[in-house]
């Protein structure tokens, strides 16, 4: 049984008066593909806000590797390794794609002003490093041909290619992702599951993932998590979930 | 008419140097400062209360001067044909107007960008008001007067219009390299993701705040050598100049009509609109009127902004790439 | 002849299309809810039928007009408004303006419709000086629907109308909607509360990716254990 | 808008921040009390800052920029009056207690039907274009500031830079107990002002355009909805402040012993008046009513330190020390 890389332990988020999570509690595996799944408003996509440091929790605590991480702000967290994306793709528009990637990896020399202009062949080399991983990602996303062209100009699925490319640039351990699946065409589905699952063998990478196309959790995922009014209602197998009949009733608001 | 046109390319190379500023600020990381008048006066008194001679007999009033201090670094020796203390002071222009920056930033630049803006016209304006009242700081409205040549006694006093020219242009050049080199580097990129999501910036593991800080500190220090420089051309400074007009929205106006983010925008922009405000002086009468400027000038960012708003400086490289083409045509036809 | 008939309609947003060729009707009197998993295009499908997102194929009549090529703001006068989900409210307007701002189409005097709207919610005629913003959620969604209904609709949109209520306020919207229904007016709703909505609804459609799954009576649907599997997945 | 949430969430702090607006509240009661002169004049110079200020807030309110024109509007409106008050207007002086004469009861309405007119042209020439094009609100801002000094080009190329006056002979000060004195002109003012007010009140809680402008202020999404004409409203929302904006112009040369103007007399209010929407809280044309009073108090008593001429100064830094505890401002809601 592998060890779980995010505990999270009695999460509450109260927004006024409304509380989105509500004594949350989960464990999710090393190296595990876990899907979250719920009802519309069960807090999903808040528990995500909440892990990557985009809300500070009301109560309760999120340990990632052992270290508590909530209440931090997102640019710590995304340096422990905890990567999130978008439900709808936030990509810098005007930015070409290569760029939109070589922006992310942290501690880069040449983001000191000092040493962006002092030390320019330190910057040079690291950016020649960076580029070519750039490279090598947008190899592995099937992204190359529009590296050099302005995200803005994307389709839709190669958005969400891009987002995926993105989150792989910041060698994570672990990625949240918002929804992968909506709006991408098949073909790019394929193309988007087949990423996911080489970044979870070859790189290690655990993933956490909201999606309401069930049909893809069944293939991507081997754990799902349920939410229901702020906390997890239940969990197990992909084809155990699918039978459980309060999984059922929750959707259905019975 | 070539007197003209050196104290006129003086102006631009100055303006471009604001410009450059302002650029940092709005252009490349969506700072909303309309403030620019309050680091332009802070670099143009720093500088000129450190490098100011005592005044003569016949000019003494009862106020204090701060500094007094160009006569003991006037003993200094020149390295070269360099004066230490014309270094000395863009230094202080730069170290006064990062301070206040600093300060001013961190208070203001988590505002949204309507409310960075009237706080730092506020601040612009405290800042013209302390140089107007408190006499014994800056002589109130008369300003300051005694402000040294660069290269004095080297260089004879009629030629001074043209060295100053040359010095104005190598810190431009300086500056516009620097600035090059920075907006191509990486922390560049991060300022150009800035500016278009800063929610992006912030997931990609960016502490945007760090950035924007550095880069409005950045901007004011440039401001603030511009206004150094700006004191060491008239040699004689006073608040009138420091008005949100003359002080802020000039700089706007030639940013925007430049096209913001843009990396030659200063220098196009400072040409074109400066060469309005001060080419109107010859046209024939009614429209030479200096109030005829403020006019051509409002309406013509007005213009810009709903007609062409990525600036001019794009609408020229099209020309350019058309008249490289047309070369390589005719050049091609040649060949044949 | 039905009240509202679309088909065929296909929309979305930029370059992502959400529902992909859908029919539906709503018959004079009915009420009529879709349901269907997250992201299934339900919204999207309402706001395509209101107006707010433009179809991009299939023909939308409405009371013998077609009137897919209408902005939104040509359809409302015909008899076709709409709650939003979230925002449906003037915050610092009082409920009495709110209903005014509701009934701004019409020339004649609205005295008289805002009377029948506190005798239809009798919970907000004690607050009907209060800024609408001071509301609690379900007499907020109370004061949408008056809202809405100050044109006297043929038609009543709803989406989500008990979106974040708690279960004794969505037993109070659930009985409003059959009181309004009660006045002649057609519903056609969105839900996520598939069994109570269904319970009180003449027909009902299941969407999923965009496409109509199941179409029923409201209670044979809501009985039909294959809803269930068709948010599951296991379909 | 100046802290994170993070500063100020704990009840703690909610608590010392309270106790801290109260203390601020009740020191500046005093202070301002302890001078009730100047106070008083306060009070005329925030009605006219009131009339600036609820124009700049009602356009926020529809189209959430700062209008960075308006000063430069007020400025016009002072000349449109004063052209008709030399060229056009009979010659007369010293109506009643008053330094001017009855023209000026026709000049301004005059002049506020001037500066509506040129609100309404801006957008429909300008703003609606930027609008349309869904430019960044920064841009239309600068597109407000090129506009402020086409105004004020305007106003140099007609009237030329020297000051001006209107019309106008010296009139006794009415003496009050405790060292108050009051220039009739500032009664007149402030009961313009007030007039104004009142009829704007009436107008947004009376009548269906005025409620649709709040409708369209509140949630513009759903006033289309309900089938209201924004476009419509927007121009209405330009036109009362442009209005507004050449009352306060007029008002402001009559405020001045000497009723005198400069072709940067709107500009220079700037501070104050963005000072007085802040303090009351962008958007909310009573919260401006109140900062502007606020702002205006605040200026006048500063006189009894501080030289007259800091006065914008004194007006930022009250907006700074309550923005300080009351990010929103007095009576700000929206985020």
């Amino acid at each position: 049984m592998a060890s779980a890389i995010l505990r999270v332990r009695g999460l509450v988020m109260d927004f006024g008066g409304v509380r989105a999570v509500d004594n949350c509690s989960l464990n999710v595996d090393e190296g595990s593909i876990t899907g979250l799944i719920g009802p519309n408003g069960a807090g999903k996509t808040t528990l995500f806000n909440l892990i990557a440091g985009f809300h500070k929790p009301t109560a309760g605590r999120v340990t990632f590797r052992g270290e508590r991480i909530d209440g931090l702000p997102t640019y710590l967290v995304f340096r422990k390794g905890i990567v999130r994306t978008f439900q709808i793709p936030r990509e810098l528009r005007r930015m070409s794609v290569l760029e939109n990637l070589m922006l992310v990896p942290s501690d880069q020399a040449g983001e000191s002003m000092w040493r962006a202009v002092a030390a320019r062949w330190l910057v040079k080399r690291q950016e020649r490093a960076i580029e070519a991983q750039a490279r090598e990602v947008l190899e592995f996303t099937g992204l190359s041909e529009v590296a050099d062209i302005p995200a803005e100009g994307l389709s839709g699925g190669q958005k969400k290619l891009l987002e995926l490319a993105r989150t792989l640039m910041a060698r994570p351990r672990m990625v949240l992702l918002d929804e992968p699946g909506a709006g991408v065409n098949p073909t790019l589905l394929r193309r988007l599951v087949g990423g996911i699952r080489r970044a979870r063998e070859e790189l290690g990478i655990t993933f956490l993932i909201i999606e309401h196309d069930m049909g893809l959790v069944m293939r991507l995922c081997d754990h799902v998590i349920v939410m229901s009014e702020g906390a997890v209602l239940t969990q197990g197998t992909p084809a155990a979930v699918q039978q459980d009949e309060r999984v059922v009733r929750a959707y259905l608001g019975a | 008419m070539l007197e003209f046109l050196t104290a006129f390319a003086i102006l631009i190379g100055i303006y471009s140097v604001f410009t450059l500023g302002l650029n940092v600020h709005w252009g490349y990381t969506g700072l909303f400062n309309i403030g620019v008048a309050g680091f332009f006066a802070l670099g143009a008194y720093a500088a000129s209360l450190l490098t100011i001679r005592p005044p003569s007999s016949d000019q003494v009033d009862d106020y204090l001067y701060a500094g007094d201090l160009a006569n003991r670094l006037e003993g200094l020796p020149v390295i070269g044909a360099l004066d230490v203390w014309f270094v000395a002071a863009l230094m202080a222009a730069s170290l006064v107007t990062a301070a206040v920056a600093l300060v001013v930033g961190t208070i203001t630049i988590r505002l949204r960008g309507d409310y960075l803006a009237i706080a730092t016209l506020g601040i612009a304006e405290s800042v013209r008001l302390v140089f107007l009242n408190e006499r014994w700081l800056g002589n109130g409205s008369k300003g300051l007067y005694t402000i040294p040549r660069v290269f004095d006694g080297i260089v004879p006093a009629q030629d001074y219009d043209r060295v100053y020219l040359v010095v104005v242009l190598v810190v431009f050049a300086a500056l516009f390299l620097g600035i090059r080199a920075l907006v191509h580097s990486p922390w560049g990129r991060v300022l150009r993701a800035i500016r278009e999501d800063e929610v992006t910036a912030e997931a990609s593991g960016k502490h945007v705040f760090r950035f924007k800080l550095q880069a409005f500190v950045l901007g004011a220090v440039i401001m603030g050598i511009g206004g150094a420089l700006y004191a060491f051309n008239l040699r004689a400074i006073s608040p009138s100049a420091f008005t949100p007009l003359l002080g802020t929205f000039i700089i706007w106006a030639m940013l925007v009509v430049g096209g913001s983010g843009r990396l030659y925008a200063p220098i196009v922009g400072a040409f074109i609109v400066w060469g309005i405000w001060s080419g109107s002086q010859f046209l024939p009468d009614p429209l030479s009127s200096p109030n005829v400027r403020y006019f051509s000038v409002g309406v013509l960012v007005v213009l810009v902004l709903v007609y062409a708003p990525d600036g001019v400086t794009p609408l020229l490289s099209r020309v350019r790439e058309r008249w490289t083409a047309r070369r390589r045509l005719r050049r091609a036809v040649a060949e044949e | 002849m039905p009240l509202l008939d679309a088909a065929g309609i296909r929309a979305g947003y930029g370059d992502t299309e959400i529902i992909h060729g859908v029919d539906m009707r709503v018959d004079a009197g009915e009420v009529v809810t879709i349901i269907g998993p997250n992201g299934s295009g339900k919204s999207t499908m309402m706001k395509a039928i209101v107006g707010i997102v433009q179809a991009s194929s299939g023909e939308i009549w409405f009371d013998g007009r077609r009137i897919d090529g209408l902005g939104a703001d040509r359809r409302i006068p015909l008899g076709l408004c709409y709650v939003p989900q979230t925002d449906n409210v003037f915050p610092t307007l009082t409920i009495t303006e709110n209903l005014e701002m509701g009934g701004f189409l019409r020339s004649d005097r609205l005295d008289g419709r805002i009377r029948e709207m506190f005798e239809l919610f009798p919970d907000l005629a004690g607050k009907r000086n209060a800024k609408a913003g001071s509301l609690s959620g379900g007499q907020r969604q109370m004061m949408a629907v008056a809202r809405a209904l100050m044109l006297e609709p043929k038609l009543l949109l709803l989406d989500e109308p008990t979106a974040g209520l708690s279960p004794l306020l969505m037993e109070t919207v659930f009985g409003m909607v059959r009181d309004i229904n009660a006045t002649g007016v057609a519903i056609l709703m969105v839900e996520h509360n598939a069994k109570k909505a269904l319970a009180i609804s003449h027909r009902g459609y299941v969407l999923a990716v965009g496409e109509v799954r199941m179409e029923n009576t409201g209670p044979e649907l809501a009985n039909d254990p294959q809803v269930g599997r068709l948010y599951l997945g296991s379909e | 808008m100046f802290f994170t949430a993070r500063t100020m969430s704990s009840p703690a702090a909610a608590r010392v921040s309270r106790v801290v607006q109260s203390t601020l509240a009740i020191v500046f009661v005093v202070v301002a009390l302890s001078h009730i002169g100047l106070a008083v004049n306060g009070i005329f110079l925030g009605s006219i800052l009131a009339m600036g200020a609820v124009g700049i807030t009602l356009v926020f309110g529809v189209m959430r920029f700062a209008n960075i024109a308006h000063g430069d509007m007020m400025t016009l409106g002072a000349y449109v009056a004063f052209f008709l008050l030399v060229s056009v207007l009979p010659e007369h002086t010293g109506l009643g207690p008053f330094t001017f004469g009855f023209p000026l009861l026709i000049a301004m309405p005059v002049s506020m039907a001037a500066v509506a007119a040129l609100a309404v042209g801006m957008d429909v020439f300008v703003f609606r274009r930027l609008r349309l094009r869904r430019a960044n609100i920064v841009t239309i801002e600068i597109a407000s500031l090129g506009i402020a000094i086409a105004v004020r080009g305007f106003v140099q190329m007609v009237w030329g830079t020297p000051v001006r006056y209107f019309p106008n002979e010296g009139r006794a000060h009415f003496s009050l107990p405790a060292d108050i004195s009051i220039a009739p002109n500032h009664l007149f003012v402030s009961g313009a002002a007030l007039a104004l007010a009142i009829a704007l009140h009436l107008l947004l809680t009376r009548t269906k355009q005025g409620k649709a402008m709040r409708a369209t202020s509140d949630n513009p999404d759903l006033a289309r909805a309900s089938g209201i004409n924004t476009e419509r409203v927007l121009l209405w929302t330009w036109g009362i402040a442009g209005a507004l904006a050449g009352a306060a112009g007029v008002l402001l040369v009559i405020f001045n012993a000497t009723a005198q103007l400069k072709p940067t007399m709107g500009f220079q209010l700037l501070v104050p008046l963005f000072a007085a929407v802040v303090v009351g809280g962008i958007g909310n044309p009573y919260g401006a009513f109140i900062g502007a009073m606020l702002i205006g108090i605040s200026m006048e008593v500063s006189t009894a330190w501080a030289l007259p001429t800091y006065k914008p100064a004194i007006a930022f830094t009250v907006m700074v020390i309550v923005l300080l505890f009351r990010p929103r401002g007095i009576l700000g809601s929206k985020g």
